[in-house]
Formats: structure tokens, sequence, C-alpha cells
């Protein structure tokens, strides 16, 4: 007969107390809709696809719900601008639906020729940095025109 | 630096159908188990279908893998069940999911799909899209009751009973409070992994797909997909991943151990067993939340590497808690094991015989309860085992009894092996993404799961896709011994029973397509609105 | 005081201590196993929430002895409690005498048992049938008690038997009564009648909303009872002082048998029968002292 | 006085001859059935009025036969007592017989009614010797109650008669000792005058009378190890007769006991010990035995068994109790024995009707196979119900009244004889048992494939069993009429019975115990129909196994082969040495059944067997007669 273990409280009074977490703790995923350059790399790397970006009109809009979400944090291991990242918060259960999306809508870039929306003003000005200046005008041509355009 | 603990873990070996029965006779005698098997829709390639017979071979170290094709207008091979009666299921299943036929099989009945699928529509083969829905036939289920007299009653165990954790279906027959027969129906759980892997999502993504197979030992089976797809691809592990990977699957096999002693204890009625159990677990649950930054579902594997790295204050505070784990699980187990009315109720009851044993291919610890000496972590060494030193314990009691001391020693093997990974962790790379996927590869990844061996095969597809996954969980091999430990057993011992090959039943249902037992959606959207709308 | 004003007296604390006693038991297992547990009220939020709640008939169930099992399973623990003396020393004594008690007590379980079989449902037929085995096994110990205290207080009225003379028998057969006490209270490891991992509450399983209430509560008074009884043997003084210590004793009591509750693993059947078979010995010997006259 | 007295008996005589003539006819199925049923009320009447005496011809001489040319009707408060219990089961039976009648053979019809009549005549006689003739001719009708043409009742049959023809040789083989011995008249009040003071100075007459009465009468009473033959004699015995046997028939002997123990020989403590074992082992292995039955007649015949076995161990101890000195316990003891057989007679026999109704609708006594029938038979049901109940012994109900009679006589004397107490309660929580088992198997839980039943039995059939209910429950509420009746009897043979009735309790003076079955009545039905006002169910649902779709409930339903196994699997040994008991049981009858034998082989047809009895009858008598000087 067990009689020799220790007895006590280890039970938290959880809800009424609060639950530690680590730091790196892989919580509710947040977007930062400041850095966000909507390139939709999270998107694509997403497992469940609870991340996905649609193009409305004049904006792009990166749309991340929860309910979907599995916490894997792949999001914030590809996002290039460290837009995305895990928060430590966990306790999502909520009646209204809607606590659980986040909506980001970028304003997108018309082509000059075509006057298509074709990418997002930010993603634009980050990959100046990259392209050489001489490339500089073609930047605002949509890519099907920028195959057509000439090389001059 | 980098090197693979894969190389020569498999043969893929082309046998025609009129030889296969005596290839696998002569693999039996030679001691090998029959590990799983998969049906492929090969038809793109060659016209074919193909099946693939995965054979482990403990002694020799390695997996023998046939491979039966069959023209697609005749997709018939011959059956290897008379052969060895592990392969029943394996050869059900890949008949109800790909439509292979296998000759003079002893009863080709439905498996996986439920009673009311209609025939003639097979959801692994590749021109079945993955989101097409099926109407049911509306036929019953036709497994109840075959054994039944006035003398004998019938005692229904689940879907929903409180003694499984998941939905199954045990039927007992029961004739003065003795299991005088009993019948199983499963794969209530359908969730189809294999489809979804297979034509929506790309190789990364599959990783955490699979940790979800099973909400205990998830991570094992990350593991094995990524070993699976590292064997195709040829891909060079970094070390220091490697020992990160058995690091976390010993963590995950002391939590699920400890889970498992805390449930033995409840099922048998001792709940203060069941909570100090789980108190102790807890400490484990923490260590994972620390490292990987989650109780369960570590996330931790890529095809590669892993994804975490462990600074050095984090290995203290691990070293700290696995010593109160340890403490504790010591403390406790120490009481269980003294007291006399417990161990009674686990004394000589279940009982599965050597024989048995081999000829059903049953892993793990309820192998090595019925003395066979199997573990895939030495006799087929992969991620950092090859270089850890531990021992494998086998009991020869065949009863629940043998399979708890099997579980108790291996909490405390597994105890010094996150030590000893711990101390000798080498630097360098965490994951090494420089590879490039090959059309059509085979791999073949298997791992000790806390429950027996876990394999997974893979057919890579080319452009970061697969083309063919197929995880075999330990339990799927286990199952079919429950009704023979079942058989002349007093009915209060059914619960311990069922439970000491530690079911997880979710592991072994993942393949398959509809949920039969789906009831309608009340409603989708807002809560608040659908509480409002349902109170009307 | 009037017996018929402190019988009522008696009856009303005997109902409405009974869950509480529970709850304290739910309070010392959970600490034994490290928890916070629940409120001590807890029990008797739980039967509240009952009793607010209709009750669910099984279609093809036995209606009206369905319906009947909890109702007289509850009026006979509570009759036994009116000739019982509890908070206070006086009641209807005049009533009924400690087979009359034994007899009562069999009566709620034997109602227990024939509510399951009504239902109809598998897991109630294996429940009761395990619950009556049970019965039987306890009286066969239990009789030879009986027969012990009734010698050794040269009768079975409780005017003769409360408390007991004392005597080398006296003392064998009060102890050999608690282990009784412990059994006849379904805990575990005794409680293969209503074990929930393997039969889902066996006779309980269909009873819901009120009726199930209605058992709760009995069993709750069933044990309330036998702590009683057991007491009565020992108290030997009336008055405040006697209510005083007959509270305390109750929970002291309960928490030593939930005590021991924490530390067993449920029997098989078999394995309970054999014991209680064993443990008549217990009794035999109480007997033999008695008619020995020590 | 005497002139009413022979008037009724006129009466009586005619009307049961009538019955029994009637029989004889295929037609009119029901009239001897009536005519019997009016004769037991007549029967009640004359245990009711409880007394009246009755002299045809004159003693002549000292002889046998002259004690035969004279024989003396009479009613004293034992036999009044014991004339109740006649008429009741008589009654209810009969009127039961009404409708079932027209099923039994001709043989049957026609020995039913002499059946009742030489029970009657049995209790009324004052001669041990025309007692003893009586009772033959009673074992002889009985039999051909038993062998009614089902099959294999002929063989049950003969092995009853055999088996009782040997007790009977025995009673005969100590009546003429006592003849011999006095070599006076076998008149009760010679006896009882003569007997006693001659005993207890010669110990081994003593010792040989009793044991040649106690066997005899202990074979028909049931006693282990002679209780073999009740089994297959109650299963093959319609549902009527089989209540008439156990309710009426195995009291003869209990009555017999009383006159015997109490009148004819003196108080001796090893005798009622004796009595007193006898019986507990009666109680214990009948009830053990009829635990494990799955035939629903065999069931209730062992717990006849079992039943008697209380009776008897009362008895017993009662008689020890007196000897030792305990004159309180002594004569409650004795007063619980009679309250029991009283009440015995009432829950069994309803339960026979009961169980016979049941074969009659399904033609099964298989308790694996019936189940359910509440829906088609619920007033069956609801009897049942309270006939397990009452022999279970559940408060306030009879059985329980005169169960708490026997504890508490037994268990507070600082003597064995509080063992067999403790036993005794003990085996009551078996008999509960094992009629959770017989009721919950035939009504409640469902039967293993279906069972084309037409319905309720007729109302002839249903309201005896109701009456029977209803004395269960009246005679346990409301003990004071049978006590007043029982001590009266008890005044009969000389003891002294306490005065316990103190409204609204029976109460045992010196705190020996106290019980208010009354109080409990009220308070129990009041509390429970509150408490149901309260739990009226709100829906029905189908119930719930564990979400399984049920295809065929039947499989799901516990066979009684099932019930209580890990209990007997325990007591295993209990069984072993029971079924050892029986053999011995069976090797006496053996031994000493030589008569019995004979009887055998010239009884190979019914009419072989009667011719043969009556002839064998003539012989002992002439022999014995010129035997004497």
């Amino acid at each position: 007969m067990g009689l020799a273990v220790s007895i006590g409280k280890v039970t938290e009074r959880y809800p009424f107390a609060p639950v530690e977490v680590p730091d790196d703790y892989r919580g509710k995923p947040v977007i930062d809709p400041g850095i966000c350059t909507g390139c939709g790399a999270c998107a694509s790397a997403c497992p469940p696809q609870a991340i996905q970006v649609k193009e409305e009109g004049e904006f792009r809009v990166v749309h991340l719900f929860l309910g979907r979400c599995i916490f894997c944090g792949r999001c914030q291991d590809v996002c290039p601008e460290g837009a995305i990242r895990l928060t430590t918060e966990f306790e999502l259960a909520t009646p209204n639906h809607d606590d659980l999306h986040q909506f980001v809508r970028l304003r997108m870039v018309r082509c000059v020729r075509c006057g298509r929306p074709f990418d997002t003003y930010r993603h634009l000005v980050r990959s100046l940095r990259e392209v050489p200046f001489i490339e500089g005008e073609r930047l605002l041509l949509c890519p099907e025109c920028r195959a057509k355009a000439p090389l001059d | 630096m980098g090197r693979s603990t894969l190389e020569g873990r498999f043969r893929v070996i082309d046998v025609s159908p009129d030889e296969v029965a005596e290839v696998v006779r002569e693999l039996f005698e030679d001691g090998c188990y029959y590990a799983t098997g998969m049906g492929v829709d090969e038809r793109p390639l060659n016209g074919r279908f193909a099946v693939y017979h995965a054979i482990n071979c403990p002694k020799r170290g390695v997996y023998v893998i046939l491979r039966l094709t069959a023209p697609e207008d005749r997709p018939s091979v011959p059956s290897i069940t008379p052969v060895l009666r592990g392969a029943e299921w394996a050869e059900r299943e890949a008949h109800d999911m790909v439509g292979v036929t296998f000759e003079n099989h002893p009863n080709l009945e439905r498996l996986i799909l439920p009673e009311d699928w209609p025939d003639g529509v097979y959801p692994l083969r590749k021109d079945f899209p993955y989101n097409r829905k099926v109407a049911g036939t509306g036929g019953t289920a036709g497994v109840r009751g075959e054994r039944h007299d006035e003398a004998t009653m019938s005692v229904p165990l689940g879907p929903y009973h409180p003694l499984l954790h998941e939905p199954e279906y045990f039927e007992l027959y029961v004739r003065e409070d003795r299991i005088v027969g009993a019948d199983y129906r499963g794969f209530h759980v359908h969730r189809g992994m294999e489809k979804l892997a297979e034509s929506r999502m790309t190789l990364n993504q599959i990783p955490f797909l699979a940790e979800r197979i099973c909400g205990i030992c998830g991570c094992t089976h990350s593991a094995a997909y990524c070993q699976a797809v590292e064997e195709a691809a040829g891909v060079e592990v970094p070390e220091r991943a490697l020992y990160i990977r058995s690091l976390m699957l010993e963590v995950e096999r002391i939590h699920s151990h400890l889970l498992w002693f805390g449930v033995a204890c409840h099922l048998l009625g001792f709940d203060s067993g069941f909570m100090h159990f789980w108190r102790a677990r807890e400490y484990v649950m923490d260590i994972a939340e620390l490292i990987t930054g989650n109780r369960k579902t570590y996330g931790i594997n890529l095809v590669g590497g892993v994804r975490r790295d462990l600074s050095g204050e984090k290995i203290q505070k691990t070293l700290k808690l696995l010593e109160m784990a340890e403490g504790e699980s010591r403390e406790v187990i120490d009481n269980v094991v003294g007291m006399k009315e417990l161990i009674a109720r686990m004394e000589g009851v279940g009982v599965l015989r050597r024989k048995d044993a081999r000829e059903i291919g049953v892993v793990g610890p309820v192998a090595r309860a019925s003395g066979i000496d199997t573990d895939v972590r030495r006799d087929h060494p992969y991620a950092a085992y090859g270089d850890l030193d531990f021992k494998v314990p086998v009991y020869r009691g065949c009863d629940v009894l043998s399979r708890f001391l099997v579980r108790i020693d291996e909490t405390f093997e597994s105890f010094s092996l996150v030590r000893q990974i711990l101390e000798n962790l080498p630097d360098g790379e965490i994951i090494n993404e420089e590879y490039s996927l090959p059309y059509m590869e085979f791999g073949l990844g298997s791992t000790e799961a806390p429950r027996g061996e876990d394999v997974h095969m893979v057919l890579t597809g080319g452009e970061n896709q697969v083309y063919r996954w197929h995880p075999r969980a330990p339990t799927y091999n286990n199952l079919p011994a429950v009704p023979l430990m079942l058989e002349g057993e007093d009915v209060a011992d059914a619960p311990i029973i069922i439970a000491s090959i530690d079911p997880c039943f979710s592991c072994t249902d993942h393949v398959s397509i509809v949920d039969a037992g789906s009831g309608r959606v009340l409603w989708r959207g807002p809560l608040l609105e659908g509480v409002e709308r349902l109170r009307r | 005081m009037m017996p018929e004003l402190s019988t009522l007296v008696n009856v009303a604390f005997v109902v409405l201590f009974a869950p509480l006693l529970d709850g304290i038991e739910r309070r010392v297992k959970a600490r034994l196993q490290t928890r916070q547990g629940p409120p001590i009220l807890q029990s008797w939020y739980d039967l509240i929430k009952l009793l607010k709640r209709p009750s669910i008939e099984p279609s093809g169930s036995f209606g009206w002895l369905f319906r009947l099992a909890p109702a007289v399973a509850l009026s006979s623990v509570l009759l036994a409690s009116t000739f019982v003396p509890s908070l206070l020393a006086r009641s209807m004594g005049f009533w009924g005498d400690l087979i009359a008690f034994v007899y009562l007590l069999a009566l709620a379980s034997l109602f227990l048992a024939l509510g399951g079989f009504a239902s109809c449902n598998p897991y109630a037929q294996i429940g009761s049938h395990r619950e009556i085995s049970l019965l039987m096994a306890e009286e066969f110990s239990l009789a030879f008690i009986v027969a012990g205290l009734a010698v050794s207080a040269g009768g079975l009225a409780f005017s003769a038997m409360f408390p007991l003379p004392l005597k080398a028998s006296s003392v064998v057969g009060v102890l050999a009564f608690a282990v009784m006490v412990y059994v006849s209270g379904a805990r575990v490891p005794f409680d293969v009648a209503e074990a929930e991992p393997e039969i889902v509450e066996g006779p309980l399983i269909e009873f819901s909303g009120r009726s199930l209430g209605l058992m709760k509560l009995t069993a709750y008074v069933r044990r309330l009872l036998l702590f009683t009884v057991l007491l009565n043997f020992v108290i030997p003084f009336g008055g405040v002082l006697r209510s005083s210590v007959y509270v305390a004793a109750l929970l002291v009591l309960s928490a030593v048998y939930a005590a021991f509750e924490a530390y067993f693993g449920r029997f098989r059947t078999a394995d309970a029968v054999r014991f209680l078979k064993r443990f008549a010995a217990a009794g035999f010997v109480c007997w033999l002292l008695a008619v020995l006259g020590w | 006085m005497w002139l009413s007295f022979s008037l009724f008996l006129l009466v009586l005589f005619s009307l049961l001859g009538l019955a029994a003539l009637l029989g004889l006819s295929r037609r009119t199925s029901w009239l001897p059935a009536l005519l019997s049923t009016v004769a037991s009320i007549m029967i009640l009447i004359v245990g009711v009025e409880g007394s009246g005496n009755w002299r045809a011809g004159a003693p002549v001489g000292t002889s046998i036969l002259s004690s035969l040319s004279s024989i003396s009707l009479g009613v004293d408060g034992l036999s009044a007592f014991f004339l109740i219990i006649l008429g009741l089961i008589g009654l209810c039976s009969s009127i039961y017989s009404l409708s079932s009648f027209k099923h039994g053979a001709t043989t049957y019809r026609a020995a039913y009614p002499l059946f009742i009549l030489s029970m009657f005549l049995a209790l009324t006689v004052r001669s041990l010797l025309w007692f003893v003739i009586f009772w033959e001719l009673m074992t002889l009708f009985s039999q051909f109650l038993i062998a009614n043409g089902r099959e294999g009742s002929r063989g049950a049959a003969l092995r009853y008669f055999c088996t009782t023809k040997g007790a009977a040789d025995f009673m005969l083989l100590s009546v003429v000792v006592i003849i011999w011995k006095l070599s006076g008249s076998p008149a009760y009040s010679v006896i009882s005058s003569v007997l006693p003071a001659y005993m207890s100075s010669h110990r081994l007459t003593f010792v040989l009378i009793s044991a040649g009465m106690l066997t005899g009468l202990g074979i028909k009473a049931t006693l282990v190890p002679f209780h073999f033959w009740v089994p297959d004699a109650y299963t093959s015995a319609p549902g009527e007769a089989a209540a008439l046997m156990s309710g009426a028939m195995e009291k003869l002997p209990v009555y017999m006991m009383f006159r015997y123990l109490l009148t004819f020989s003196p108080l001796s403590a090893p005798l009622g010990l004796a009595v007193a074992v006898a019986g507990t082992l009666t109680l214990f292995f009948g009830t053990m035995f009829a635990l494990r039955q799955t035939d629903s007649k065999r069931l209730l015949a062992y717990h006849s068994v079992g039943q008697m076995g209380y009776i008897v161990m009362a008895l017993g101890a009662g008689l020890y109790l007196l000897s030792r000195g305990y004159t309180l316990l002594g004569s409650l003891a004795l007063m619980a024995s009679l309250f029991h057989s009283l009440n015995h007679a009432t829950f069994k026999s309803l339960l026979f009707l009961t169980a016979s109704s049941v074969y009659r609708r399904t033609g099964l006594r298989n308790l694996n196979r019936l189940g359910g029938l509440w829906k088609v038979m619920p007033l069956t049901a609801v009897s049942a119900l309270i006939g397990s109940l009452a022999i279970a012994g559940v408060p306030p109900l009879n059985g329980f009244v005169s169960k708490w009679m026997i504890y508490v006589s037994t268990m507070p004397s600082s003597t064995v004889v509080s063992l067999f107490g403790a036993l005794a309660l003990f085996i009551s929580s078996v008999t509960a048992a094992s009629f959770v088992k017989y009721f919950t198997t035939v009504f409640v839980r469902p039967p293993a494939g279906e069972l084309n039943v037409s319905g309720e039995v007729p109302p002839w059939m249903t309201v005896p069993q109701w009456i029977l209910a209803a004395l269960c429950v009246f005679l346990g509420v409301y003990p004071y009429l049978p006590l007043r009746a029982i001590s009266r009897a008890l005044g009969v043979v000389g003891v002294k019975a306490p005065a316990l009735s103190s409204f609204p309790g029976v109460v045992v003076p010196h705190g020996l115990g106290n019980v208010a079955p009354l109080a409990f009545f009220v308070f129990m039905v009041v509390l429970t129909s509150i408490l149901l006002l309260l739990v009226r169910p709100a829906m029905r649902l189908p119930g719930w196994t564990t979400g399984t779709r049920v295809l065929r409930e039947t499989a799901m339903r516990l066979p009684a082969g099932s019930y209580y196994a890990s209990f007997e699997e325990n007591f295993g040994e209990v069984y072993g040495f029971g079924a050892a008991v029986r053999k011995l049981g069976l090797w006496i009858v053996r031994c000493v059944g030589g008569v019995a034998r004979a009887a055998e082989r010239c009884s190979a047809d019914m009419n072989g067997m009667l011719i043969g009895a009556f002839v064998g009858l003539l012989i002992f008598v002439v022999v014995l007669g010129r035997g004497v000087p």
C-alpha cells in the first residue's frame, strides 16, 4: 500500500492564478502590419494554410486565421522581414469568431504601362535595395510588361 | 563532418508473384517479422499497381522490402497472409484504399473504409481527387455477435467507453464473468492524412502533419518521416541535429510511459497512482516546453535537421527538471510496485504467447514482454542512438505485468539516455537545407516509438512533393493481438488488458477518407450567434 | 425532548450532513493526490444540480420499477435514520433494532440492483449482479459479527446494544464491524459494482437527473448511518457532550476512511468475495468470545 | 356442538368426494375445482373457528384393529392453525385450477380433491395410527398430482412415491413400537399422557422412536439430506399442485413434529439440538443450491427446501432453548417457527403460481431463455415481485417479521443456537439474491430471442396470486392476528407464548429486540410515493451502450447462468459437500426402504401402484393387529 508518496498541492488555481510560460513559447502568432511587405513567404510555408494572401482591388490582404493555426512557427522562420512572430499568449478561446482573424491590408502599385496593380509598395521599396539602380524605372512595370519592354 | 546514419537500412527487392510466399517464409524462419506494407498506384509511371511489403530483419539490421507489381487491368497479387499472419491488415488496407486484390487471402473484408462506402471507389488511387465527397450507401455494421448463444452475454466496449480514450469498438462475449471471445472494429477516426500529404502539401509541411498522427508520440512520427525523406534524397544531417532529435524522442518516451502508468493505475481503480504519475509527468512536459516551445507536438523536426538549438542555460534547466522528474517517478513507481493487490491484478493476465506474438508481428514493449528481443534503436541505429549506450529490457512473462515492468525499465533507460545526450552534445549546425529532391526515390524511416516500431515509407515526387507516403504506427501491429489476450479472462480485466498494449487508435487510424461517425454540423460561424440560433 | 421531535432533528441532520461528509472525504483524497480538490460543499452543489434536472428513462426499460428503485432506496435508508440515534440520543428506538437496520440497508442495495436490472442496460445488469454478489459476501461476515454482538450485549434492541458492554468480544466485534462499515460503504477496493472504467458506474448508468440525485443521496446517507451505528456502539454518554463528540468522531472517521480509500486499487468481484469470506473468521472469533462470556 | 361439526364434516366429505367423481369425467373440468374451492373455504372456517370434536364407533379392546374400528376427529388450536394454512392454500390453488384443470389428466383431477381431503383428515384425526393412514393416502394422491403425464413426470412421481413411502414405513415402525411398548391406544391424548414419562426413563427407546419419527417426518419435510426428491417432483407437478404441496403438504410433518416433540416426548436438549442442526443444514444447503438453478421451478423447489429449514431450525432451537431454561427465547422461537410456516405457505405458493402462469404462457422454465415478460404479464409480474420480496425478507413484508423473530429468538442466547441464527441471517441474503435472479430473469431483462406470448393469464389465475400477495403484505404489516392464533396453538402443546403485541410494534422484552412493521409500512409508502412524484421522468430515450448501434439487444443481457458466478465460484466447496450429503441421503433411503423397492416393482403403472399401496397398508394393519396380545 503506497502510503509513502508525498502529499500536498501541486495543481495551480488556474484560471484564478496565472501560469508561467518560457519566453520562446510558441503562442499566438501576430503580424506586425507596419513591417509586413506581403511577400507571401509565410503563406506558402504554412502547413495548415492558416495564412492566406489574397488580392482585393487596390490591396493585397494577408489573412491569418487562428482557427486553423497549429502554432508551429514556420511563418516566423521564413519571414524575411521578421514581421510575424509567435507571442507567449495562449488563451485564445473566445465567443466571438472575429477575434480569431487578423487582416493586414497593403496598398499595391499600379503598372505604369498596363495599369494593373501588381505588387505592394512596401515590397517594391524593399526590393529596391537588392536590384541595381539602372533597373529602377522598370520596377514600376508589372512582370508581363517588364518582359515585353525592350532593354535600352 | 555531417553524416547519414541511415546507410543500408533497407533493400528493395522486386519479387515475382510465384516466389513471394517462399521468400516470406524463409525470412520469417530467419527471425524476421512483418513490419508493414503499402499499395501504390504507379500507373502514371508504368501503368501498374505496386505492393511494397516491408519486413524487418532485426538480426541483420536491415528492412527487406518486397515489391510486387500487377498490371492496371488485372490488379491482383498473391496474398502472403497464409504464410505470415502479420500481413493480414496491411493487405486488407491496400485492398480498401488502392484496390489491389490479394489471391487466397483468408478474409479480404473491409478494414478501414466504413461499411457504407460504395464499392469500387479507391481513395488512394491518383485519379481520386483529395477533396471529393462520397455519398454513403447506408450499409450497416456487420461485425457484431457472431458468437452469441443464450448462455453468453455480449458486452459492448465502445466506441465511446470511458476506458477507450478514442473511439473504437470491442465486443466481448462473456460467460459467467469470463470472456469467451472478442471482436474488434476500428478505424472510426478517419483523417485521410496520406491523401492530404500526397496531394496538397509540400515536403517540409508534412512533418507537422505527421506529428499530428498521434497526440502522444507525434515527434517520433515526424522524425520517421524526415528520416525516410533524408534516406530517399541522401541528405546529410548535421550531428547536433541528430542528437537533438534523439533527445526529444527520449523525452517523448518518458512522457508517454508516465502517462501510460497513470492510465493503468486509473483503470485498476487506483486513482492516487494516476494523479501522482501525472504529477511526475508534468516536469517532462516542462522540459519539452522549455526546449521546443510547446508541451506537446514539439514541431522540432524538419527534413535535413531540427529547428531549434539548445543554449547552455537551457541544458542546465533541463537537467534540473530531469532530476525532479526522475526522483518523483522513482518514488511513485516504488510505491506502486509495492502494492500487492495492484500487482496481482496484472500478473498472469492478458497472456500473449511468444509464438503468436512473432506471427502477428507485435512490436515494442508488447513484443519485449513476450520474450522477443527487438528494439529499432539498437537493431537499426538512427539519429544519435548509434553512439549512445542503453539496455533493452526483455521479460518472458507474456502478461500485463511484464509489459508494465518493461515500460518501467525503459523509462529509466530513457532518463539516462537524455543525460548522455545532454552531456556529449556535439557542436555545429542544426540543419542542412542544401539538398535536391530526386523523382520516385523510395525511402524508409523507422523509429522506436514509445509503443514500438514506427515505420514511414516514402516515394518522393520531385518538385518539393511526395508521391506516396505511408506511415505505420506501432499500435497497428499490436492491436490484432488484443482479442487473443482477452480470451478466457475476467471481464473486470478487459480494460487493463486492452490498455496494456498502450493502444493509440488515432495513430492506427490515420489512413482513410471520410468520417463514418460525423454528425451534422449545427452551426458554423460566430459562437455567440450560433448559440442564439440554437436557442431558438 | 419528545422522541418524535428529536427524531425529526436526527433525520434532518443526517440528510443535510451526509453530502457534507462526502465533500470532506473528497477534499481529503484530493490532498493525498496532491490536488486542490473541490470545495467542501461540492457534493451538495452536485446534488442540487441533479435535483434540478429532470430524469430520463431508457426506452425498453422496466418503467415503474426503474422509477420505483431510487425512491424505495432512499426511503429505506431514511427510515433507518428515524430509529438510529444520531445527533440526539433519543429517537424512535422502538421502531426497530439492529436486525431491522441491517435489513433496511440491504433493502437499499437490493433496490439499487433491481433498478439497474430494470434499466435493461448491459453494464447495469453486470453491475447489479456484482452488487448482489457483494451483498451476500458482506452478510456472510456481518452475520457472525451481529450474532457475536447480540450475545455479548444480551439482545438486539438498541437499548441493549448502545453502548456495548466492555468485553473482549465487543471490542473485537466493533473492530470487525468497522471493517464492514468500510466494505458496505462501497469504497475502493470494494466498489466493483460501480467500477467506472469497466462498466461505467454499473447500476447507476441509466439513472439521470433527480433519480440519480436520490441514488447519490442514498449512498451518502448510507455511509453516514453506518458510521453512526459504529459510533453508537462506543459512545457511552448522552446529552450535548454526546452530540459534539459524535460529530467530531464522524469527521475523524470519514477522514480516516477516505485516506484508506486513496491507497487502494479496485478488486475483481471474485477477490472481494474471497476477502469477505476469509474475513468472516474475525466475526466468528467475536462470536466465540461472546459465547465464552468474555 | 359436535352435531354441527359432524354435519359440517358430512358436507365436506360429500363435496370433495363429488369433486373426485366429477374429476373422472372428461367434461366440466371447472366443476371439481369449484367444489374444492368451496371445501377449502369450509376448511378455512374450521381453522378460524378452531374447535370441535367428532367420534365414530367405540374403542373395543386395545388391539390395533379395534383402534382402527373407531375414528375420532377433532380440532384443537394446533391443528386449527395448520387447517388455516391448508384452507388458505387450498382455496387459492383451487381457484387457480378453475382455469388450469382442463390441462390436467382425469386421474389428476380426481386425485386433487382427495389429496385435500386426506390432508384435512390427517390434520383432524386424534389418533396416531389414523394419522399415518391418511398420511399414506395423502402421499398416494399427491403422487398422482405429480404424475400428470408430462415428459419425465412418471419417473419423478415414482421417485417421490418410493422415497416418501420409505418415510411412511419409518413412521409405521415407530408407531408400532409406541403401541407395543404401551399396549395402549394410539390416541393422542393417551400417548401424551403416558409416553413422555416412559421415554424419559428409557433413553434407548426414546432415541429409537425419535430417530424413526424424525426421519420419517424429515423426508416429507424435505430436510437435508432427504431433499433430493423435491426438485423433480415440483418441477413436473403443475403449478397449483406444487403450490398445494409445498404450501400445505410440507407443513404436515411440521404439525406432527410439534405434537411429537412437545407432547409425546420429554423436553431434551440433545433432541432439540439435533433438530436445529438438521434445520440449519437444510436451510443452508437448500438455499445455496437454489442460488445456482437456471430452471424456474427447480429454483423454487430448492427454496422451499431452504425455507423448511428455517421452520425446522426455529422449532429445534425452541426446544433446545426451552430445555436449557431460556423460556422466553424458546417459546419465541416456537412462535417464529409456526409463523414462518404460515408465511412460507403464502409466498411460496404465490411464487409457484406465478412460475406456472409463466410456464403456461411461454412453455418455458429455462431462466436463460426467459425475460422481459413484465410487458405482457404485468399483473403476474407485480405479484411475483411482492412474493420475491416477501421470501427475501424485505421489511415490512411477512417474511421479514417471521425471520426477524427467528433471529431475535436465536441470536442473543449465548448458546450454539445463536450461530444457527447467524447462518440464517446470511442465508436470507442469499435468498434475496436468488429471487432478484428469479424476478429479473423472468420479468425484467430482455429474453434471448423472441418469445411469442399471447398475453396475461386469465383472471382466475391472477386472482389467487393477488390474494396471496395481499396476504404477504397483511401478515407482515399486521402480525397480531396470526400471532394470536399461534399463541393459541402453542397453548395446546403446553407452551406459554410471550405477549409481544405492543402497538405499533412487536417488542420482545428485556431489550432482546423490537420492530414496528406497521410504522415501517406507513413510512415507506408515504415517503416512496412522495419521491415518486418527484422523479417522474421527463422523456424516454434509448439506453446508452457506449455509442454502439444495438442491433440485437437480446444479446446484451445477463444470462441466468452468469448471475453471481464469482460468488458461487468462491463458495464452491459448499456445492461439493452438498452433493456428498445428497448421496448420503439417497443411500439411507435405499438401505432402509425395502417396502419402497417393493412398491417400485409392483407399480409399473399408476393403478398397480394404487392397489399395491392399499394392499400393503391392509397387510400391515392386519399383521400388526395380530401381533398384539
